[in-house]
């Protein structure tokens, strides 16, 4: 999950905010935009969360004007 | 008398212009703007969703602009047959609103394209069509990130059964990787029209080619036979 | 208010000088601040002097020099000092134009920071009331083998489409060099061209004591507040630091609206200035214009829109949030600018008034937080004299290029690596990503000629006519010889503009240098500006406007010294600019005739086969300027007169490189003999193919039109060098033969950068 | 969480999975790129997933390619 930095212009968040209303969602309020990446990894829940965590530092997110979050969903069947 | 034609402006439009200039250089046409919050088309007789990236295209292009105000009055203008034209940016919108069959993706190279192409008419059912030769060549400029025309396997058949696919790429030209080629496509009636080529950057010589007036031409003598 | 006394050069508190220093102030101008003031600067005084008094803001180092350069001219309708330069095209219209750098943004973040880029020179052409109608972009990376160069070249390809397409502005030409010295520190500069009525021209003057200040645009964040951040009252915790990013993000959609909303409040006539907010924020908008009108501002933070909760006053004032306008307004039109506003969904709210006392004073609410004289801020800034010194090995600063190619190459192997070599193939992937075409103006596209040719047509008023714009600057050469190498590219230039039959009207440069305190430094930028000037004397362009973009250095040191020039010129008949390439439609009947215009006198030198043979070596020949003046005017007028079906400069590669290109763009052969050019200059084989050097054209033409040409070009230097026709390029020089089929040309022409960068 | 559906080419998750070997992740399958997107609304948690996935239906996806699954993330603070 790659989200805007905090105090990082968000226009795609500012652009879903200010169309909701519209759609008579009025009581919507900061709304984000951000990446959801996806990948399976092979090895134990530890390692595999540092690693992907790497690859979000090296590649996957831009940690200048991103942050990162990553979620281990369980084996891959 | 000229036929009226709005070109509807979203906040975020950017080809606007060059389709005002393109109705207005086809004889028998005359383009007004129509701007987003409008609740009525202003007794056009036809409508151009122009190109551009409405509403920044954030989200997802045209996701944004097929809530605006005066595409009520769109949709209500198209399903009484009423002839709507999507070019880029209005395709997607019209897709977006359910008016057109499919949805575009982001372009098979992640990059925007801009480039001339070349295109066969595959349909003369439509307004904006019928005055070329089935099979015809039009050479017409592309620029879009997202315009990859895709719909599921049943969705497509029908689509290509019922005749609605109007325009597609020439073999080896597809500069997007959309679905069997596709260029553009109509509603089942034909009045609704979506391509991913300007069009209306193909009206002047000066400028590259005037295979666009093929189109604008049609829509002028349909509109001129329905009107009289 | 501080009451202690000022001693200059011992009364300073310890954590007031730190603080300056962390700034970049140095204590000798700190010193000075405080006698300007009469007392120490506060916080937020020293956060404003600090940035105004900042090479980037005050031109520290360069404006005694830029002084060297020519800019006057009967076409001239607003030179240097305001936002952007503009020419008289006729027809009630001005062209207005700018180049600008965003090079250290985009060597840290090169999508945002080429897109942020691309926003903030179209700021400075709409603030001067015109329209938009063109962007340009000038690129310079490391070698294309790295990572790290294919990385830079993708995202910042892609950030200058972004921003560029979304905005709804063509960017409809440019020009890309890979050389080493660029590898850490690449250039990113930007040009954009805009139309106006000539009559709606606005200037940045504040005007009129009790008229409002107005902020247009986007909130205010704490975007690029990073260098400043040593001020921050409370003390920064990991977490606050984020909050300050040093990134800005650009939104296009920002812009477009701001863009109709501005030039909209500038034709129904409701403001008295506009002023793009850039560098330094409000700080540096706010003095910038009460300084030009004379005047002093208060202004009150609390009014200015934000982002973020919890900005301190000194933040708002120099916070670089992008997409934001400042105009002056009378207070009775006032409504009508909100409700322009409103209509276009941008944010428009009074934050300040012009005053008489010269000060620009700031307020929180009821609070005053700073009062500074507006000339301290921008007059007063100590300038500095350059020291140059000319080096004893100009290049020694500069790592060799990587040889790729043989000392012993074959003509026709050198051909083929020159041709698909990095600086010499198609930029087609990178200019397919810009919308060239918005806009309906677009009569030459990238690549269908040396420059690029937009129809002159604005607001209703349809013309006959048409811009031609070109953007050059060869940072190799003028290593090799700053003086020379920068007369060669205003030459290249010019060259451009009459390869389409355009005469240049204005030009707009930007100097991209090292660190000026350096002495080789100083000498390259010195000689530098004196080659701009007297290039512009000899070809009457006067310069309209321009940038300095300094301490362009990477821990391996300093770029090549790279001044980029833009022009802008006119051309009287739109239909009438012919391509680059050679026209294969005559073929059979009397095949098109070739020929080389121009007192042409190539040289190894300083060119990219010497680049790629990894030996480059100091100097260039020197030219005369006349010829090579009255030359391009020979080609503009056969142009003109429709004499010619293509033209086309030899630049990169020379000549070989030049026909290869008429050769692959054209899908059409020539046979070509050079004995002529090897007779005329006494050259060896290798430098009539493959040497480089200013006043060479080669143009292609029905023959009867070549032969009447040929008389009138005679005294400039005109050579008939073959014809247009047959499957393949061949040349022939001396006893070597060149043969290379058209396909081949066009896959080594076409593939030569997509091939290096998967 | 808004997914391209299954059976769509993702260019995305493509160029990212071929990106990956080439910093030493060779064993990293299944790429996907989607969007995040995060939202305050006021409401109890069932209404309020029931809200947020009328709004994808709307407009925050396309249900013809894109799929999307609502979390509630708690209580604003
Ligand atoms: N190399 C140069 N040649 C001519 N004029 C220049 C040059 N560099 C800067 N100028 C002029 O100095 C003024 C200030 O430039 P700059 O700080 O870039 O302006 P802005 O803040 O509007 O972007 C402008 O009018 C600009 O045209
Ligand atoms: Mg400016």
């Amino acid at each position: 999950m790659i989200r805007p930095k905090e105090g990082i212009l968000d226009p795609q968040g500012q652009a879903v905010e200010r169309a909701l209303p519209a759609l008579g969602y009025d009581d919507v309020a900061h709304v984000h935009v951000g990446r959801l990446i996806e990948l399976e990894v092979g090895g134990d829940e530890r390692t595999v969360t540092a690693r992907v965590e790497e690859m979000c530092e090296r590649l996957l997110a831009n940690p200048l004007i991103e942050s990162y979050e990553v979620q281990a969903a369980g084996a891959a069947p | 008398m000229s036929a009226r034609v709005g070109v509807v402006v979203f906040p975020g439009a950017c080809d606007e212009e060059d389709a005002l200039i393109a109705v207005n250089g086809t004889p028998g046409l005359e383009a007004r703007y129509l701007p987003h919050g409008e609740r009525d088309l202003k007794g056009a007789d036809a409508v151009i969703l122009p190109g551009g990236f409405s509403y920044g295209d954030y989200l997802r292009a045209g996701a944004i602009a097929r809530f605006a105000p005066v595409m009520e009055a769109v949709i209500e203008f198209a399903r009484e047959g009423g002839p709507v034209l999507g070019i880029c940016n209005g395709f997607q919108v019209l897709c977006e609103a359910g008016l057109l069959p499919g949805a575009l993706l982001v372009n098979e190279s992640l990059k925007f394209v801009c480039r001339q192409v070349v295109v066969a008419v595959d349909s003369t059912a439509t307004p904006f069509t019928s005055g070329c030769e089935p099979g015809e060549q039009l050479s017409v400029p592309v620029k879009h990130t997202t315009g990859r025309w895709f719909a599921p396997p049943k969705l497509a058949d029908q689509v290509e059964a019922a005749g609605q696919v109007v325009l597609r790429y020439a073999a080896d030209t597809n500069p997007n990787g959309s679905l069997r080629d596709v260029a553009g496509v109509a509603n089942e009636d034909g009045n609704v029209f979506g391509l991913m080529p300007h069009a209306e950057h193909a009206v002047d010589e000066l400028t590259g080619s005037t295979d666009g007036l093929r189109l604008f031409g049609s829509l002028a003598r349909h509109l001129s036979a329905v009107t009289a | 208010m501080s009451e202690v006394a000022v001693n200059p050069g011992s009364g300073l508190p310890p954590g007031l000088l730190s603080q300056a220093e962390a700034l970049g102030l140095k204590r000798s101008e700190l010193d000075l601040i405080c006698e300007l003031l009469g007392r120490e600067p506060n916080q937020l005084e020293l956060a404003v002097f600090s940035l105004l008094w900042s090479e980037h803001c005050a031109y520290k180092h360069s404006k005694k020099l830029l002084r060297k350069l020519p800019t006057e001219g009967p076409r001239v309708l607003m030179g240097p000092g305001e936002n952007a330069g503009a020419v008289d095209v006729g027809d009630g219209l001005a062209a207005v134009f700018k180049v600008e750098s965003h090079n250290h943004p985009s060597a840290v973040e090169p999508f945002q920071g080429a897109a942020t880029g691309v926003g903030g020179i179209l700021r400075d052409v709409f603030a001067v009331g015109a329209r938009p109608i063109a962007v340009l972009d000038s690129l310079r990376f490391g070698d294309p083998d790295t990572p790290r160069t294919r990385y830079l070249l993708e995202r910042v390809v892609a950030g200058i489409a972004a921003y560029g397409n979304s905005v709804g502005v063509a960017t409809v030409g440019g020009e890309i060099y890979f050389e080493p010295p660029y590898e850490q520190n690449c250039l990113v500069n930007a040009m954009c061209v805009g139309l106006a009525r000539k009559d709606r021209l606005v200037r940045s003057a504040a005007t009129g004591v009790g008229n409002l200040i107005v902020l247009l645009g986007a909130r205010t964040g704490r975007d690029g507040i990073g260098g400043a951040s040593v001020l921050a009252s409370a003390e920064l915790s990991e977490a606050d630091h984020d909050k300050r990013p040093s990134v800005q993000i650009g939104d296009p959609l920002e812009e477009n609206k701001l863009i109709e909303c501005c030039l909209q409040l500038v034709d129904q006539e409701l403001i008295a200035a506009l002023q793009d907010l850039g560098a330094a924020g409000l700080a540096s908008s706010t003095s910038e214009m009460a300084s030009k009108g004379g005047v002093g501002l208060d202004l009150d933070v609390s009014k200015v829109p934000r982002r973020e909760p919890g900005m301190e006053p000194f933040e708002v004032m120099i916070s670089e949030s992008q997409e934001r306008m400042l105009c002056v307004v009378e207070p009775k039109r006032l409504d009508d600018v909100l409700s322009i506003c409103a209509r276009w969904e941008t944010r428009a709210t009074p934050i300040g008034t012009v005053t008489d006392n010269g000060r620009l004073r700031v307020f929180d609410g009821g609070e005053e937080v700073g009062d500074m004289p507006v000339p301290a801020l921008v007059d007063e800034c100590p300038l500095y004299d350059l020291e140059p010194a000319e080096p004893a090995d100009r290049l020694r600063a500069f790592a060799d290029p990587r040889a790729v190619l043989g000392h012993d190459s074959e003509p026709e192997e050198s051909l083929r690596a020159l041709l698909s070599s990095a600086n010499v193939a198609s930029r087609r992937w990178a200019f397919e990503q810009y919308d060239f075409l918005v806009g309906s103006r677009t009569v030459r596209r990238p690549e269908q000629a040396d420059a690029s040719v937009l129809r002159l047509m604005h607001a209703g008023i349809e013309t006959e006519r048409a811009l031609a714009i070109s953007i050059d600057g060869n940072g190799r050469r003028v290593a090799c010889d700053p003086y020379i190498g920068t007369i060669e590219a205003v030459c290249e230039c010019a060259a451009n503009l009459s390869c389409v039959g355009a005469e240049p009207l204005g030009l707009t440069n930007c100097l991209n240098f090292g660190n000026p305190e350096k002495p080789h430094v100083a000498w390259q930028l010195t000689r530098a500006v004196e080659g701009m000037a007297s290039a512009c004397r000899a070809l009457d362009v006067p310069v309209v406007g321009g940038n300095v973009s300094l301490y362009n250095e990477g821990p391996e040191g300093p770029i090549y010294p790279t001044p980029i020039v833009g022009m802008v010129g006119e051309v009287p008949d739109a239909r009438r600019s012919p391509s680059s390439a050679f026209n294969g439609s005559r073929e059979g009947s009397r095949p098109d005739l070739v020929a080389l215009i121009g007192p042409f006198r190539p040289a190894l030198a300083g060119s990219e086969l010497e680049k790629l043979r990894g030996s480059v070596v100091p100097g260039l020949p020197p030219f005369d300027l006349r010829p090579v003046v009255e030359a391009l005017a020979v080609v503009r007028e056969a142009v003109r007169a429709g004499e010619v079906a293509s033209a086309h400069d030899v630049s990169d590669g020379g000549l070989a490189a030049c026909l290869a290109e008429c050769v692959a763009l054209g899908g059409v052969g020539a046979e070509i003999d050079l004995d002529p050019l090897v007779h005329r200059e006494r050259i060896d084989l290798e430098a009539a193919l493959f040497g480089e050097g200013p006043g060479g054209v080669v143009v292609s033409g029905p023959r009867e039109a070549l032969l009447a040409l040929s008389n009138r070009a005679h005294r400039v230097g005109f050579l008939a060098i073959g014809t247009v026709r047959g499957p393949e390029l061949r040349i022939a020089a001396g006893a070597a033969t060149i043969a290379l089929s058209v396909e081949e040309a066009g896959r080594l022409f076409h593939s030569g950068l997509p091939a290096r960068l998967s």
